[in-house]
């Protein structure tokens, strides 16, 4: 009835995932400015409420249950972390409003029992397919062996590490050595220490940008010569942050910086903010302007929104072609992007799907 | 060799597990309180050794001192916010504890609300790692384990030979009647925090040198804890030799059943240890006369 | 004009009421003897002078001198105190104990042989732990500690305290000499006939206030010390 | 349901293992850093009774509260026989053992991901009541012998088996009542948020809870049920402060600690006796100040 | 049989000899007095009879029943009640409380019982609160029975302790200086009590004093401990004229 549309953004503002939220949570305000500067929605515009999680699930509940009781939201755009969207997803089925999220663990989405949460939904593609498109490309490559390390206390490694490994098996692959640490662990050389002995082609390294930094480092550190395949975290900043040259570390992302339009928006976002924008900025991006489309078609009726959030089909956004799968309520085919680094500058391999 | 590689891992990870023990326990020493906000202050004067030194570029030895500065001018600042007060009025254990930690917060806090919840990166203070023989050392480790060493024994003569050392120990027994020995009590304690504080920004800045420079980082101060415990609450050498021990138990374990368990294999060696040698490794054991 | 001067001093803990106006003074190289009953307030006068305890109301004055605040200040000037219950740094050794004693000085050689030379058992004992000395033992050691730091003043609380006959008459002797050295003692003791005849003043507290004030002799055969303190 | 309803839900599961923590450290002086890992057994192990194998609540929740107390018992052994600082470091390394415990088993605990499918069950009244009931026994067991018993042992071991206290004994049953509640705390809690995951419970829960205690006074049970109410509210109010709110909540606590060190209500409890006994007063119960 | 027998105990620390044989015998409404020169040992005898050492070799009886390597709280509970040379007593608890302390171990409820409002437990500890109520009034302190006890004077304590030690209904009372810090007005008082709770509670009492007006006029037998060892044995009298005694001990001139 009012003249605005609240939004909720619930975001690791604060916490050791921050800077992942506070990525989204730009790309999120960004849009929802740009929506607000061309009219709105309907003539209605849109009020952007961010909900900090602290990356902890009972501040990440109490922040939930504010938005949908006392805030009145319309439609959530969720969080990005998997442990944080597991611990809503149960809360979310006692009303309508919708998450729309980027956590990649299936079961953020999907029930135990097969059937998905009525309001949760992933717009980037699944962990099992971004390990799928990490294992195809690799094997394609000429890597045969492989080691794994992930981190067992984390839901985002643990969701990639397994289908990595079903792929390369099933695709003729080996999987010389696997092993796990946990969060508290900060000195890998001891577990590294076996993955280079075994001699292998390339170590798959699932895991948050720090980690990843430690473990590359100190592999390097134990004179391993061969290729690291990691997920969205190698991303840069990480080439900044890791302080050395990058050469052999494989990564995937959502955008590919050489798109004409991701350039301008780059371009356009470090002008006016001076964020160097990463995958997060453009995912938060893409979720708002779908959101926009559909309170636009349908209004802000919390079932309508789910069932027209169910329909997307090919929204053509800056990370992809969007389709949602509306028996998992997380897209279908969506492609992703293949990088490697060359000194510290990234370098474009080829767009790649798990289909 | 494996072997051999997997003591030289334990003994680096024990040095700076040393290093983190020696503060800690000072203060338990002195004024029997586990003081839980060790790591915070670790991560504040590492990070502040990162922005005032190593991002200017300057080299390592600056970053040490600006963080060994640092660490002691906060430490005494959260004494005197901190534990001033509670420390003249004799209070029992759980002040000390729930101050401790507040200031943890505190710093911590502090921490997140200037540098955000990112991490840092120390830039490269070290060449390569040397091999010998097959074996990988890295050279930040062999200077961790110096330090360490170098530190310990420094310490170790500092209270036990000299006149300001015999002070501290009798302001850690009784403060009153130290101070009826002509003894500045509150001086006494603002020193040993003056030293706790510097070790506590040396420990920070190695952590963050090997680990990378987060605000949490100070949670490795639990690996300190543990480590006085082995060694002997409140014993110097107890909490070098605890941390040694520890961090060889660490890469052994592991080596050899993995990382997953190892912190349910560690807890229970620690149990076996204290059903079995209460005191600790060096703790000295008085028996207490009635 | 006195070297030590308690002048209307009143002192609380909370609600309890420690001592009332109290009023005393001492000359140089005397021995003040204070007696009164448990919970007379001696021990709280004791720990007034030398700073433990914060004053209410009035002062203590020092050769005409404000004495500072802080008790490691006023250890400085040169007023020692001996407490109660012995108080020794339980966990350091003997000989620790005393060099803490004599924390002021670089210089202490000469003072732990003259200690050691007095409390032999010490000497023996040198690096035992002074918590696991005996009662009697602790009582010596508290003392000799006391002494290490070359009072001009020592306030010595009940320090003939749990010591066996022998050496009580050798504290009262010690405490003699120590006097005839030059230093002035205040003597808080539950053994007042002991107390008042080695004395030069005395002074009776009660309840927290003075009640009687003299010199040892004329205390001694007062009738009301007598009957209340001397049990004859 | 609404925020008000869902916030007071929550504060009364954490006056529940509040009081736990109350009678280790506030009645007997040891703190424990594992607090949490116990509440973890009780949450765990009730929600994989009823998710993995269907068992029914009533047998569920006090499996969970059985297992914590089993497991206690042998943290608890070799700890009651050593000097107090110990417990609290002994406990710290137990939570860290349970939380790699509970990410390894991934099969049974849902690892990393925590455990999902906990149906609802715990409403605020069920909260209410549970959380009046522990504070009922427990105020019965504070005025008790072994409240005594646990003050005596505080203040003086030695003393306190010369007067033929079993020393290890009280220790003892104070950490596993301790443990118990915050176990059934924990049950409480899965039933509630309808998932847990490790993180949940690591060692700066359980300091959270120690600090509580002293907060709203060490010897004070009411006390501390009081400070759970505003430490607990306190970041959902200042919740606009985002950042700030951590260091606010440590200043004030410092605050306390520095100018009000008895806590909110010292030892004293909020009783209706004492209340009344106020009000006939006019005036506040005085605390004796501190001394030197 | 004697209510205590020990004998030929011996206990040493690291080179310190603190006990070299010692024994003793003491009957019901007995009071033995045991001195001799500080570090002679006497503390260390009562440490090793009420359990805080285990003694290094001989054997303790209490009541015929052997209690030489139990437990500290169970020898208390056959009946061993003490007090400290240096007042132990329990913080944040009240004078009363204190005292009650010493009777919970043998208040007949549980744990089931502290938890739960039964009405054994309220009879328990109303007779718990008599029976302290008692014994503070004997010692003199029922007046203060909701002080706080680090609130009192030196004095004061010790007579709580005394309380307190009186409420483990022992059979044994080991008093260890327990006129340390009084008068001799009040030495006197305190001679009567222990006179009088001889008499009234029929118990064995040793006594560890330097005060001698106090051990000289109460004990039927006197042991003279020096460096461990017994050196006399005796009525007041025969100890008093003991050269021995009189050159390690008492000294020249009267007390
Ligand atoms: N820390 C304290 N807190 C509260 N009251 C105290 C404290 N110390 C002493 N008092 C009270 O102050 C009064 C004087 O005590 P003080 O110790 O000075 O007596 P005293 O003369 O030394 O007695 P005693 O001969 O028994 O040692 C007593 O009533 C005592 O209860
Ligand atoms: N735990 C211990 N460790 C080492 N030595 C001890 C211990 N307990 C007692 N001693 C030594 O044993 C000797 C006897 O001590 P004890 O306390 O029994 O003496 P005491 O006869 O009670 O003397 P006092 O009359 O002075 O109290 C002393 O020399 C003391 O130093
Ligand atoms: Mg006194
Ligand atoms: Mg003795």
């Amino acid at each position: 009835e009012g003249e605005t549309i609240n939004v909720g953004c619930l975001q690791d503002i604060s916490g050791p995932t921050s800077s992942l939220g506070n990525m989204a949570t730009a790309g999120v305000q960004w849009a929802v400015d740009e929506i607000n500067a061309a009219g709105g929605v309907n003539g209605k515009m849109i009020n952007l409420i961010v909900y900090d999680t602290k990356a902890d699930v009972t501040e990440a509940i109490n922040a939930y249950t504010r938005a949908v009781t006392s805030d009145n939201v319309s439609a959530i755009v969720g969080p990005p972390i998997a442990n944080i969207a597991l611990a809503i997803a149960p809360e979310s089925e006692n009303n309508d409003v919708q998450i729309l999220g980027f956590a990649i663990d299936s079961k953020c989405q999907i029930k135990p029992d097969g059937t998905p949460y009525k309001n949760m939904f992933d717009f980037q593609p699944s962990a099992a397919q971004q390990a799928t498109i990490m294992a195809k490309y690799a094997l394609k490559n000429g890597f045969s062996k492989f080691g794994v390390i992930y981190n067992e206390g984390n839901a985002y490694s643990v969701s990639l590490q397994a289908p990595f490994i079903d792929t390369v098996t099933a695709n003729g692959g080996e999987v010389a050595k696997v092993v796990t640490y946990t969060s508290n662990d900060k000195d890998f050389k001891t577990l590294l220490q076996p993955i280079v002995s075994a001699d292998v082609d390339a170590v798959f390294v699932p895991n948050y940008t720090q980690e990843l930094i430690l473990i590359a480092q100190q592999i390097r550190a134990l004179g391993y010569e061969g290729s690291l395949i990691c997920g969205l975290d190698a991303c840069p900043p990480f080439n900044t942050l890791f302080g050395e040259d990058c050469d052999g570390i494989y990564f995937i992302n959502n955008i590919d910086g050489t798109e004409a339009n991701v350039q301008a928006m780059l371009a356009a976002v470090k002008e006016k903010t001076g964020i160097d924008a990463t995958n997060k900025f453009f995912l938060g991006y893409d979720v708002a302007n779908i959101l926009k489309g559909i309170f636009e078609t349908v209004g802000t009726n919390p079932v309508g929104v789910r069932n027209a959030a169910e329909q997307v089909t090919n929204y053509a956004g800056l990370t992809g072609n969007i389709t949602i799968d509306p028996a998992t309520h997380m897209p279908k085919g969506l492609e992703m992007v293949m990088f490697t680094y060359q000194g510290t500058t990234p370098v474009m391999l080829e767009r790649y799907s798990a289909e | 060799m494996q072997i051999l590689q997997y003591v030289i891992n334990g003994i680096a990870l024990g040095s700076v597990y040393a290093l983190i023990s020696t503060g800690f326990s000072l203060i338990f020493n002195v004024l029997k309180f586990s003081n839980f906000s060790h790591g915070a202050l670790m991560t504040f004067s590492a990070f502040t050794g990162y922005f005032v030194a190593a991002a200017n570029g300057w080299g390592l030895v600056p970053t040490i001192l600006a963080a060994a500065a640092t660490g002691s001018l906060v430490a005494l600042a959260g004494e005197f916010v901190a534990f001033r007060r509670i420390l003249i009025r004799n209070t029992s254990p759980i002040y000390f504890f729930v101050s401790s930690i507040t200031l943890g917060t505190l710093f911590e806090g502090i921490v997140v609300l200037q540098v955000g919840a990112n991490f840092y990166n120390y830039p490269r203070f070290f060449g390569k790692p040397l091999k010998l023989a097959g074996l990988v050392i890295s050279q930040s480790d062999i200077i961790i384990f110096c330090i360490s060493a170098f530190v310990l024994v420094v310490l170790a003569l500092v209270i036990q030979k000299t006149r300001l050392g015999r002070a501290l120990r009798s302001v850690s027994f009784d403060r009153d009647t130290a101070s009826l020995m002509g003894i500045d009590v509150t001086r006494s304690i603002q020193f040993a925090f003056i030293i706790s504080g510097a070790l506590a920004g040396l420990a920070g800045v190695f952590l963050g040198i090997n680990y990378t420079l987060y605000p949490t980082l100070g949670s490795l101060v639990v690996k300190g804890f543990i480590a006085s415990v082995i060694g002997g609450l409140g014993s110097l050498p107890g909490a070098v030799i605890g941390a040694m021990l520890l961090g060889i138990v660490e890469t052994t374990l592991i080596s050899t059943i993995g990382s997953g368990y190892a912190p349910v294999f560690t807890f229970l060696i620690m149990l076996v240890f204290l059903l079995v040698r209460p005191r600790g490794i060096a703790g000295s054991n008085i028996q207490e006369k009635a | 004009m006195a070297m030590l001067e308690v002048k209307d001093l009143c002192v609380s803990y909370g609600h309890v009421v420690a001592l009332k106006h109290v009023s005393i003074e001492a000359d140089e190289g005397e021995i003040y003897s204070i007696i009164g009953s448990n919970g007379a307030g001696k021990t709280s006068l004791l720990r007034t002078i030398s700073g433990l305890v914060k004053a209410d109301g009035g002062y203590v004055e020092f050769m005409g001198d404000r004495l500072p605040a802080k008790p490691h200040q006023i250890v400085r000037k040169g007023i020692v105190h001996v407490p109660e219950g012995r108080r020794t740094f339980s966990g350091l050794s003997i000989q620790d104990n005393l060099l803490v004693g004599g924390y002021l000085y670089k210089d202490l050689e000469e003072d732990l042989e003259a200690q050691y030379r007095r409390f032999p058992i010490l000497r023996e004992r040198k690096h035992q732990f002074a918590g696991t000395l005996s009662g009697g033992e602790q009582q010596m050691l508290a003392i000799a500690r006391g002494l290490m730091s070359r009072p001009r003043i020592m306030l010595l609380d009940e320090p003939s305290l749990g010591l066996a006959p022998l050496i009580v008459n050798q504290i009262f002797d010690l405490i003699r000499e120590i006097r005839d050295s030059g230093i002035t003692i205040f003597l808080v003791e539950q053994n007042a006939r002991k107390a008042l005849s080695i004395c030069d003043k005395a002074c009776v507290l009660e309840n927290g206030m003075v009640t009687v004030c003299g010199n040892g002799k004329e205390l001694l055969c007062s009738d009301v010390v007598k009957k209340a303190y001397l049990g004859a | 349901m609404t925020l008000y309803t869902h916030i007071l839900t929550q504060i009364l599961i954490s006056v529940v293992s509040v009081a736990g923590v109350f009678v280790l450290t506030g009645m007997t002086g040891m703190f424990s850093l594992g607090q949490a890992a116990f509440m973890a057994i009780g949450a765990y192990t009730s929600g994989i009774l009823v998710t993995k194998l269907s068992a029914p609540i009533y047998l569920a929740w006090p499996a969970g509260v059985v297992l914590a107390v089993a497991v206690g018992f042998i943290v608890g052994l070799p700890t009651v026989r050593l000097r107090r600082d110990y417990i609290s470091l002994v406990t710290l390394g137990f939570g860290e053992a349970i939380t790699a415990l509970l990410n390894r088993t991934t099969a049974l605990t849902g690892g990393a991901s925590g455990l999902t499918g906990i149906p609802k069950v715990t409403t605020l009244w069920s909260a209410l009541v549970s959380a009046v009931l522990v504070i009922t026994l427990i105020s019965l067991f504070k005025n008790s012998k072994y409240g005594r018993q646990c003050i005596a042992v505080r203040s003086d071991e030695l003393a306190a088996k010369s007067m033929g206290i079993n020393v290890p004994k009280v220790k003892m049953i104070a950490f596993l009542i301790s443990v118990a509640v915050t176990a059934y705390g924990g049950c409480l809690y899965a039933f509630y948020t309808a998932y847990v995951d490790p993180s949940l419970f690591g060692w700066k829960k359980s300091a959270e809870w120690v600090i509580m205690v002293f907060f709203g006074g060490v010897n004070s049970l009411t006390g501390s049920v009081l400070s759970t109410f505003v430490l607990s509210g306190l970041p959902e109010v200042l919740r606009f402060l985002q950042n700030y709110r951590a260091i606010i909540y440590a200043v004030l606590v410092l605050l306390i600690i520095n100018f009000k060190p008895a806590g909110l209500l010292g030892e004293w409890e909020l009783t209706p006796r004492n209340l009344r006994r106020i009000i006939a007063r006019g005036r506040r119960v005085q605390q004796p100040k501190g001394v030197n | 049989m004697a209510l205590l027998k020990v004998e030929h105990i011996y206990k040493s620390f690291g080179g310190v000899k603190a006990i070299q044989d010692f024994s003793i015998e003491a009957n019901r409404g007995e009071i033995h007095g045991i001195i001799g020169p500080n570090g002679a040992g006497k503390t260390t005898i009562f440490n090793v009879i009420s359990g805080i050492y285990p003694a290094d070799e001989g054997k303790v009886l209490l009541d015929g029943k052997d209690i030489t390597r139990m437990e500290q709280h169970l020898i208390s509970r056959e009946g061993m009640g003490r007090t400290f040379q240096n007042i132990r007593l329990f913080k944040g608890l009240s004078v009363l409380d204190n005292t009650m302390c010493a009777f919970d171990p043998r208040s007949r409820y549980g744990v089931p019982g502290s938890l739960l409002p039964l009405p054994k437990r309220y009879a328990e500890e109303k007779r718990g609160r008599e029976i302290c109520m008692g014994y503070l009034k004997m010692v003199g302190l029922e007046s203060y029975a909701q002080e706080k006890p680090e609130n009192m004077s030196y004095g004061y304590r010790r007579r709580l302790e005394i309380a307190r030690a009186l409420t483990c209904e022992p059979k044994v009372l080991l008093l260890d200086e327990p006129a340390a810090g009084l008068n001799p007005v009040e030495v006197g008082e305190l001679t009567e009590l222990i006179l009088r709770l001889s008499r009234e509670l029929g118990f064995a009492i040793l006594l560890i004093e330097h005060r001698l007006e106090l051990v000289m006029n109460i004990s039927q037998i006197i042991h003279v401990q020096n460096f461990g060892k017994t050196i006399a044995s005796g009525t007041p009298g025969q100890v008093r004229s003991d050269p021995g005694v009189i050159e390690a001990y008492l000294g020249k001139e009267e007390c």
